[in-house]
């Protein structure tokens, strides 16, 4: 029998060069566990694609709405942008009683939305990554930068718990400025940070959207050379690109210590996906955990997947890395209990969201090089 | 009860209206000639409110109306046609004279909604007066063919027909005749003499068909190079040389010998 | 982009310009018309039957027709049809029954483009200029199908009328009514046609340049080229004609000389103003 | 005081990307103006058309790439140009047979052919997306700079460095000689003319015997090729993306209107002042100012009049006061 | 009169109209029995107040010919209503600057209103000019003064929950009219300033103000959060939570064999749809009463030929800022109603190709001057809006059905199968107008 899962992710609007392959990575997973033959008797997991849009609430809750009811989806891998997962959770998923997982809605208002227990996430929530990035700036020394933000709910809410650590910390934000993704030109922002000035400016954005136009309008005029970027910004094609210029360049960006992100990268390579564009290792996890949530509690219903999330999430139990899906799988059929670590070191705190640790590294010889684990 | 002091009206560098004076008596026919070009259209659009003056000022009574827009001075009784007919062209021919009355009751959003009975009343009362217009002009059975599907001559005609569905104070009509066919030019300008006659409208009339200005406008401004050439009775300006020389020609003479023959 | 409001393109003075729709006229579909064949004429649109789109027939039998180097004048009350028999010899009007023939050749089913090739020119009753070019460049445009040196033929045009030499770096669109008259005949001059088919061209243009108008229509004539108009100032018109027509509803009410017109009484007093 | 260094912060950060951009911009409004001005309508499907010929520039420059071809310090995209404008020619009058003709033939009105212009930047959206995919695609080579702001430093001393890029030089150089042939080709030749007669008035053109099918095809011929051109320069000095092309519409039609709908030069007027708003108002003067002030005078705060957040709304703002002094845009009716 | 235009409408096309909405209705209820009857009624829903929006740009366009392209910024405003009247106020933050931010705008009001007298009664001049600039200058930045700390304070009140002053804590049904009034005082400014422009003059400034509108929405988070959105707007409706713990009412669901959770929320959207239903229907004849009058006459004539129309004794610039303002009431109304729908606010979401583009293509494919053809195409353009992803999806299973499964084309295929969303949608406009180039249901 199938078990439909439904994949709500932008696949058209801004940030539709990252939804394939966080699409893939869930897939990647389903298909992992399907593969195993260790999923529920007889059940198989199907992923069913819905575009979120990412910024159109209206339609990414119509198509929620069908996926839920006319393809019977037991729970949602998604959604992507925090805007529309909070207009799907609170008009739809809640409603429906069916669970989210959302790879990449960091925003920290969706850590008090109104969810009856229905809504997780493997990122985590913004208000904790902000610290890290004035931790790592203070350990440099560095005490005064400029900060640019995607004007939306993830890069305010980043820029602002940013500054409220970092000026807490004694740093000085010499100006903070939003950007609008996939605009045409960033002159006048680079302009502006230019002129306000600082020791790096801290870019917290997309790495294939606005984010990389600031950078580049930035090398370009010498307005700044390195730079401090959040997780959005982390991404192979942006150094592929610009890294040659952006020695001494660092950052942050969720990541699981060692392992879990090796075999996952191994795993994706194998497949042929794109894993180390972003938020596809919160993808792998959040398809993961949906299937070993069910497998928890013995049936494939959405109160399945709400009821034991948290618990193969969390210890205690076996700590499971991507590519060990079927043996965990296996476990918990034998009524045994796993940890989830995953691809992203997940570890689901307080209102079912992951507590993040992330990795800080260096742009070195045009990659990125590990400094350590926060 | 028109007066025009100086009117200046300048496009770029061109003067098309030129320091031009004149007076407009009440009750009269005005005939308004000129060459091609000598600023009457220009005149015309300045007293009706369509452009702003250079300079100069108009008066409507003593009231000075200088830069009144159109629609206000429609409401002072102040009527024109346009040279170009300006049909409303999705609408029916009907439809283009009932939307003329000023004032309607159903022009208001409120009584559409809160008094349809008295809209309807209304409604017949203009239709009627619609009707007759239309009869007048040979083109009642055309009352619901779209405006767009008129003949050159009949969207002049239902041009003229707007200014007869009001009582007007003064109606300018430029060049009413251009199209139109001369047997029912003459039906027209009877028309002009009794409204001028019984209710007592003003008009003023650009008109190349001197015919026309012949037989209905008593006195007659000449325009040209946008200043006032010459005025006085159709005679006095037919005899003014440099009238005949701007404007009638030396072919006037013949085309008066070609009759006195036929 | 709203309709009238979208068009409106370079025209200053809105009270002499017309809003302009969307072009009205088409090129008509006479692959079945019926054709009929009562006599011979340089130009003829014979037996003409048709109307617009899926309206009712406008014209009814109706036959028009111009020698080589003659003028022919049609002229009848307003809505008589005149124009647009105009249209339906220039192929913009789709007739179901008659033919058009320009020098013994069918010509019923070319396209208007293909009859500007013939050698036909038009000037139509409304929107008869380009606004937004310059005077010249509207007489350019009527020279466009030739290939040779035009400059004589400009020259010409201005002379007739002079007020166009000293507008001609205007655009046409600012010009008075009168003035555009003037451009829109001499546009079709400039073609050099076999035929020319004026619309009322003497519609608000002065006395003065009328007269030269009509003179210009004779010698014009007088070097081969035929004329074929509408006009409302018939008694002028019909003094020149070679041929006369009263169009009335579409169909023929009295042809002859223009002399002959202008003596019939009962033409005198119906469509000429007595 | 150092006024130098102060003109050179200012070229670096205002006036260089400015005009770099309003070139950018100028030339996706050629494309946009020359539509509206002779087939009448404004072409919501420019931007996607602009993608698509890049498209097709990308996969020829990879192509040439891949044969070791290069032009120096200039990119190989511009030897792959023809291939684009010829690929993107071949889209748009495959376009006009099987959809804007018929409308045209209906004697529409020219709100209809926006609306289905918008279905034809649906269908151009997907297409574009289908071949080369939603993604990020680099293709510039050759040097990227005609002088780098490090380079200046060191050749000039200077405490602020100035950067030109050659794609802000090409774009610059092909936006005045393409509006200055635009032009010419308008105004002063024979097809130009007819192009204007047949937008002025389509009846009238074909009396004169103009063949309207003609006209369009010219008319869409060089808007394929301005498209792919402002598309490839575009691509080549930020990146290309199609989504970034489709955002791209809103300032390229704010620069067609100010500077008058139909008109070339006005597309160019139109296209440096919606840049050079975007970046000016926004500008902090600080760093201008510390170089001209006395050290004791030096601003401590930003010296900005208004925050970048309203950059848009600022360059809009400027929009409608420039049509509210001039309401048919900067050259209405000069030209086309 | 009145009547016989009414009735001119003429038989056929009487039954065209009859036909076509059934066709809508036959949609929507295939939606529903085919894929679920909730699926059906988002579509409903949205359809009704998308119905609103586009009769309101057909007033605009259709009966006065006013290209307002700024459709985006009414809606928004309008959702910015449902947030002002429907959520609780925060007393922290109106305790650290609310009095502050009213006097600023209070004071940038009165700032204006000088600004305007002086320029109305002083003769022109350089003094006049000096005066209304300084006026203007000085008050800005006074005016900045006195914001930006009290902004600060009201911001950093718990930023990540709250940060903004809230709402009034009204039901939120009153939001409504509140956002139609709304839209429409901004109507009144952008009218008083803008509507002496023509055709697509207006087009772009009408575009650039709704800009303007979003820029503030998105960073004046006092007013409502910016782009850090505000959700759980309060609802006219229950909630489907509620219901599902309600015993009468799971009986009530049993016995007509739903299980409780598609029950409730079925219910719940039926609510809405009572709502938007009374609402849309109130609209609709409004407007036909006044289209089919001499006030609709009259703006037909002023669209027509607005000089000829002026030169009649209209009030062209009067009517067009009535009917401006009339339908962008409409549009804020429909915006409120929506952001009431969606339960929140995010203003990343308004862009101009969802909320402007998308009810023109409505408006036009419906048939521009006809109010049914309006609501029409606000139906059909929505439901296929959001049908087009699964058709876009079966075709393109269609396509590669032939194909190996393991072709590299069928793969590429299949990966940018979300990319045939927009090309259906596109597709099927194309169709629709092939067949219809004047809309659906065109003006007579
Ligand atoms: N918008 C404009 N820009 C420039 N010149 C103009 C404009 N409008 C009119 N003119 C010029 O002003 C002069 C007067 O024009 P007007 O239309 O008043 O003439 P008129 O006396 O009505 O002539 P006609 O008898 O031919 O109608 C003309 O030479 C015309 O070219
Ligand atoms: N586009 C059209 N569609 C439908 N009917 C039309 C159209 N144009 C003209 N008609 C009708 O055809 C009839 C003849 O019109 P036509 O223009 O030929 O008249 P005309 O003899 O030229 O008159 P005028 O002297 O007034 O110019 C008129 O009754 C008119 O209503
Ligand atoms: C995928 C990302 C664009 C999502 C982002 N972190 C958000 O919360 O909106
Ligand atoms: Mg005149
Ligand atoms: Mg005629």
């Amino acid at each position: 029998e199938d078990v439909p899962i439904g994949v709500i992710l932008g696949f058209t609007g801004p940030i539709e060069s990252l939804t394939p392959h966080m699409a893939q990575s869930a897939e990647l997973a389903m298909e992992e566990m399907n593969e195993s033959g260790n999923f529920l008797d007889g059940h198989t997991l199907v992923p069913v694609r819905a575009d979120s849009t990412c910024i159109d609430s209206a339609a990414a809750t119509a198509a929620a709405e069908r996926l839920i009811t006319d393809d019977g989806i037991v729970a949602i891998m998604g959604a992507d942008c925090s805007g529309v997962t909070g207009a799907v959770l609170s008009n739809v998923a809640v409603p429906n009683g069916v669970p989210m997982v959302s790879p990449s809605a960091t925003s920290p208002a969706l850590s008090t939305a109104e969810d009856n227990g229905l809504f997780f996430r493997t990122a985590p929530s913004d208000a904790r990554q902000g610290g890290v990035i004035a931790d790592i700036l203070m350990d440099r020394g560095i005490e005064e930068v400029a900060v640019t933000y995607t004007n939306n709910d993830y890069g305010k809410g980043l820029a602002d718990s940013f500054q409220a650590s970092y000026e807490e910390m004694g740093g000085e934000v010499t100006l903070s400025a939003p950007h609008e993704d996939g605009k045409a030109d960033y002159s006048a922002e680079v302009g502006a940070l230019a002129s306000a000035g600082g020791e790096v400016l801290a870019v917290f954005g997309y790495s294939d959207q606005g984010g990389k136009g600031i950078i580049r309008s930035a090398l370009d005029t010498g307005a700044f050379d390195r730079f401090v970027m959040g997780d959005g910004m982390y991404g192979d094609e942006l150094l592929a690109d610009l890294g040659q210029f952006m020695e001494g360049s660092f950052g942050a960006v969720p990541w699981s210590q060692g392992e879990g992100t090796e075999a996952f990268t191994a795993l994706t390579e194998e497949a042929g996906v794109n894993g180390e564009s972003s938020f596809t290792r919160e993808s792998y996890d959040a398809a993961a955990l949906i299937g070993m949530a069910m497998m928890a509690g013995g049936e494939a219903t959405p109160e399945a997947v709400a009821a034991n999330l948290m618990d193969v999430a969390n210890a205690p139990g076996e700590e499971i890395l991507p590519g060990e899906l079927g043996r965990a799988l296996e476990i918990l059929a034998e009524g045994g209990e796993v940890d989830y670590v995953g691809a992203s070191n997940v570890e689901l705190i307080g209102p079912g969201e992951a507590a993040g640790t992330y990795r800080e590294y260096d742009v070195t010889d045009g990659d990125y090089e590990t400094v350590q684990f926060r | 009860m028109i007066e025009v002091h100086d009117l200046h009206k300048h496009f770029g560098g061109f003067h098309a209206v030129d320091g031009a004076s004149l007076r407009i008596a009440p009750g009269s026919i005005t005939g308004l000639i000129g060459p091609n070009g000598a600023g009457k259209s220009t005149l015309f659009n300045v007293i009706a409110g369509v452009l702003p003056p250079t300079s100069g000022r108009v008066t409507m009574a003593g009231e000075d109306i200088t830069g009144l827009p159109p629609h206000a001075l429609f409401h002072k009784g102040l009527l024109r046609t346009f040279q170009i007919a300006h049909e409303f062209h999705s609408m029916t021919v009907l439809e283009n004279l009932m939307m003329v009355p000023g004032g309607q009751a159903g022009e208001s959003l409120w009584t559409t909604w809160v008094a349809r009975g008295r809209i309807r009343r209304e409604e017949a009362e203009i239709a009627a007066r619609a009707h007759e217009v239309l009869e007048f002009l040979t083109i009642d059975h055309l009352a619901d063919e779209k405006a767009a599907n008129l003949s050159g001559g009949q969207k002049k005609l239902l041009e003229l027909g707007r200014t007869m569905m009001v009582d007007a104070k003064i109606v300018f009509l430029d060049e009413v005749g251009a199209g139109v066919n001369r047997t029912l030019l003459n039906t027209i300008a009877d028309a002009i003499q009794r409204l001028n006659a019984e209710r007592g409208y003003t008009f003023v009339v650009i008109e190349h068909d001197m015919d026309f200005i012949g037989r209905i406008c008593d006195p007659v401004i000449c325009m040209a190079e946008g200043k006032v050439l010459a005025e006085g009775t159709l005679d006095e300006i037919k005899a003014d040389e440099r009238v005949i020389e701007a404007y009638l020609g030396t072919g006037l003479k013949n085309k008066a010998k070609t009759e006195a023959e036929a | 982009m709203s309709g009238p409001a979208y068009d409106d393109r370079g025209n200053k003075d809105r009270t002499i310009t017309k809003a302009g729709q969307v072009g009205q006229l088409r090129a008509a579909d006479n692959r079945d018309a019926r054709p009929v064949h009562s006599r011979d004429a340089f130009l003829i649109g014979d037996g003409m039957t048709g109307g617009y789109g899926r309206g009712a027939d406008i014209l009814h039998d109706c036959t028009i027709a111009v020698e080589k180097g003659q003028i022919a004048v049609i002229v009848g009350p307003n809505g008589a049809g005149k124009s647009t028999a105009m249209k339906a010899v220039f192929g913009m009007l789709s007739i179901h029954t008659g033919s058009v023939r320009l020098g013994g050749e069918d010509i019923t089913r070319l396209a208007p483009q293909a009859r500007v090739r013939k050698g036909m020119g038009f000037v139509p009753q409304n929107a008869n200029i380009f606004t937004s070019m310059t005077v010249e460049e509207n007489l350019e445009m009527g020279a466009f199908i030739r290939t040779d040196d035009y400059s004589d033929t400009m020259a010409q045009v201005y002379d007739l009328f002079p007020i166009l030499k000293e507008k001609r770096r205007q655009p046409a669109g600012e010009l008075s009514g009168g003035q555009r008259q003037q451009v829109a005949v001499g546009r079709a001059l400039m073609t050099e046609p076999t035929v020319l088919m004026l619309d009322e061209p003497t519609a608000g243009v002065s006395p003065i340049v009328m007269d030269e108008l009509f003179d210009r229509i004779i010698e014009v004539a007088r070097t081969g080229i035929s004329i074929l108009m509408v006009e409302q100032n018939a008694r002028q018109a019909l003094a020149i004609a070679d041929q006369g027509y009263v169009l009335v509803q579409g169909r023929n009410a009295y042809t002859g000389t223009g002399e002959e017109l202008l003596a019939d009484p009962e033409v005198r007093r119906s469509f000429l103003g007595g | 005081m150092d006024f130098l260094n102060a003109l050179v912060a200012l070229s670096n950060f205002v006036i260089v990307p400015a005009v770099a951009y309003g070139s950018q911009l100028a030339l996706g409004a050629l494309g946009v103006t020359l539509i509206y001005g002779i087939l009448r309508f404004s072409n919501f499907a420019h931007g996607d058309t602009m993608a698509f010929g890049t498209m097709g520039v990308i996969l020829a420059t990879w192509w040439l790439q891949g044969l070791g071809v290069s032009l120096g310090p200039l990119p190989t995209a511009l030897l792959a140009l023809p291939a684009g404008i010829a690929i993107c020619a071949a889209l748009v009058l495959a376009t006009d047979r099987v959809v804007y003709r018929f409308y045209r033939a209906q004697r529409v009105k020219p709100v209809i052919l926006v609306i289905v212009s918008m279905g034809v930047m649906f269908v151009y959206n997907g297409l574009t997306r289908f071949v080369i995919g939603p993604g990020d695609q680099s293709f510039g080579d050759g040097s990227r700079f005609v002088i780098s702001a490090l380079d200046f430093r060191a050749m000039t001393g200077l405490q602020e460095g100035l950067a030109i890029r050659t794609s802000q030089a090409i774009t610059l150089v092909t936006a005045i000689v393409v509006v200055a042939i635009l032009f010419w080709f308008l105004n002063r030749t024979r097809t130009g003319k007819s192009m204007r007669a047949y937008s002025d008035n389509e009846d009238l053109a074909l009396l004169s015997g103009i063949n309207p099918e003609r006209v369009v095809l010219v008319t869409w011929l060089i808007v394929a090729a301005l498209a792919t051109v402002a598309g490839t320069l575009y691509g080549l000095d930020k990146s290309f993306k199609p989504f970034t092309y489709f955002q791209l519409l809103l300032p390229i039609f704010a620069s067609a209107i100010v500077g008058g709908l139909g008109s070339p030069v006005g597309a160019i007027a139109g296209g440096f002042i919606i840049a050079f708003s975007e970046v000016t108002i926004t500008y902090a003067w600080k760093k201008v100012l510390g170089h001209l002030l006395p050290e004791s005078l030096e601003p401590d705060g930003l010296v900005q009049l208004l925050a970048v957040d309203y950059k848009f709304a600022v360059s809009f703002v400027i929009l409608v006061v420039v049509l509210l002094i001039r309401p048919t845009g900067l050259f209405r009716g000069k030209a086309v | 009169m009145s009547e016989r235009i009414h009735s001119g409408a003429g038989g056929t096309d009487r039954a065209r109209t009859v036909l076509l909405f059934v066709l809508v209705a036959v949609l929507i209820l295939g939606t529903g029995f085919v894929q679920s009857w909730n699926t059906a009624l988002v579509i409903l829903n949205m359809g009704l107040v998308s119905a609103i929006m586009s009769l309101g740009v057909n007033m605009q366009w259709g009966f006065a010919g006013l290209f307002n392209v700024g459709v985006m910024g009414f809606v928004a405003l309008g959702g910015l209503a449902a947030v002002l009247v429907g959520m609780p106020p925060v007393p922290e933050a109106w305790a650290a600057g609310g009095p502050r931010i009213i006097g600023a705008l209070l004071l940038s009001a009165g700032v204006i209103a000088l600004a305007v007298t002086l320029y109305k009664r002083m003769t022109p001049g350089r003094l006049r000019a000096f005066l209304v600039f300084a006026v203007v200058v000085v008050g800005f930045f006074v005016y900045r003064g006195l914001l930006d700390p009290a902004k600060e304070a009201v911001e950093s009140v718990d930023p990540a929950a709250t940060g903004y002053l809230g709402g009034l804590g009204l039901p939120i049904v009153l939001a409504w009219p509140v956002g139609g009034l709304l839209a429409a005082g901004a109507a009144w400014v952008i009218g008083k300033v803008a509507l002496g422009l023509r055709s697509d003059y207006l087009a772009i400034a009408t575009l650039g103000i709704a800009e303007i509108v979003i820029a503030i929405l998105k960073n004046e988070d006092w007013l409502s959060r910016g782009v850090k959105n505000v959700i759980g707007l309060p609802r006219p409706v229950p909630y489907e939570v509620d219901l599902q713990q309600d015993p009468a009412f799971v009986e009530r669901a049993a016995s007509l064999g739903m299980d409780p959770a598609t029950a409730s929320s079925i219910t719940v959207k039926l609510g809405y749809s009572a709502f938007f239903t009374v609402v849309l229907v109130i609209i609709l004849i409004a407007a036909q009463l006044a289209l089919n009058s001499p006030w609709g006459r009259m703006m037909r004539a002023i669209r027509d030929n607005e000089t000829a129309a002026e030169a009649m004794g209209k009030d062209v610039t009067g009517r067009h800022l009535q009917i401006f303002i009339l339908g962008s009431a409409l549009l804020g109304l429909a915006g409120a109603m929506m952001t009431t729908l969606d339960g929140q606010l995010t203003p990343a979401s308004y862009q101009p190709l969802r909320f402007t583009f998308l009810i023109w293509v409505m408006v036009i494919v419906g048939g521009s001057g006809n109010n049914f053809g309006a609501v029409l195409g606000g139906f059909l353009v929505w439901w296929l809006w959001v049908q087009v992803e699964p058709i876009g999806q079966g075709v393109m299973s269609l396509v590669t059905a032939g194909m190996a499964e393991d072709s590299a084309v069928r793969d590429h295929l299949m990966d940018s199968v979300a990319h045939m969303r927009l090309l259906t949608m596109g597709v099927v406009m194309l169709l629709m107008l092939r067949f219809a180039p004047r809309g659906l249901l065109p003006e007579r």
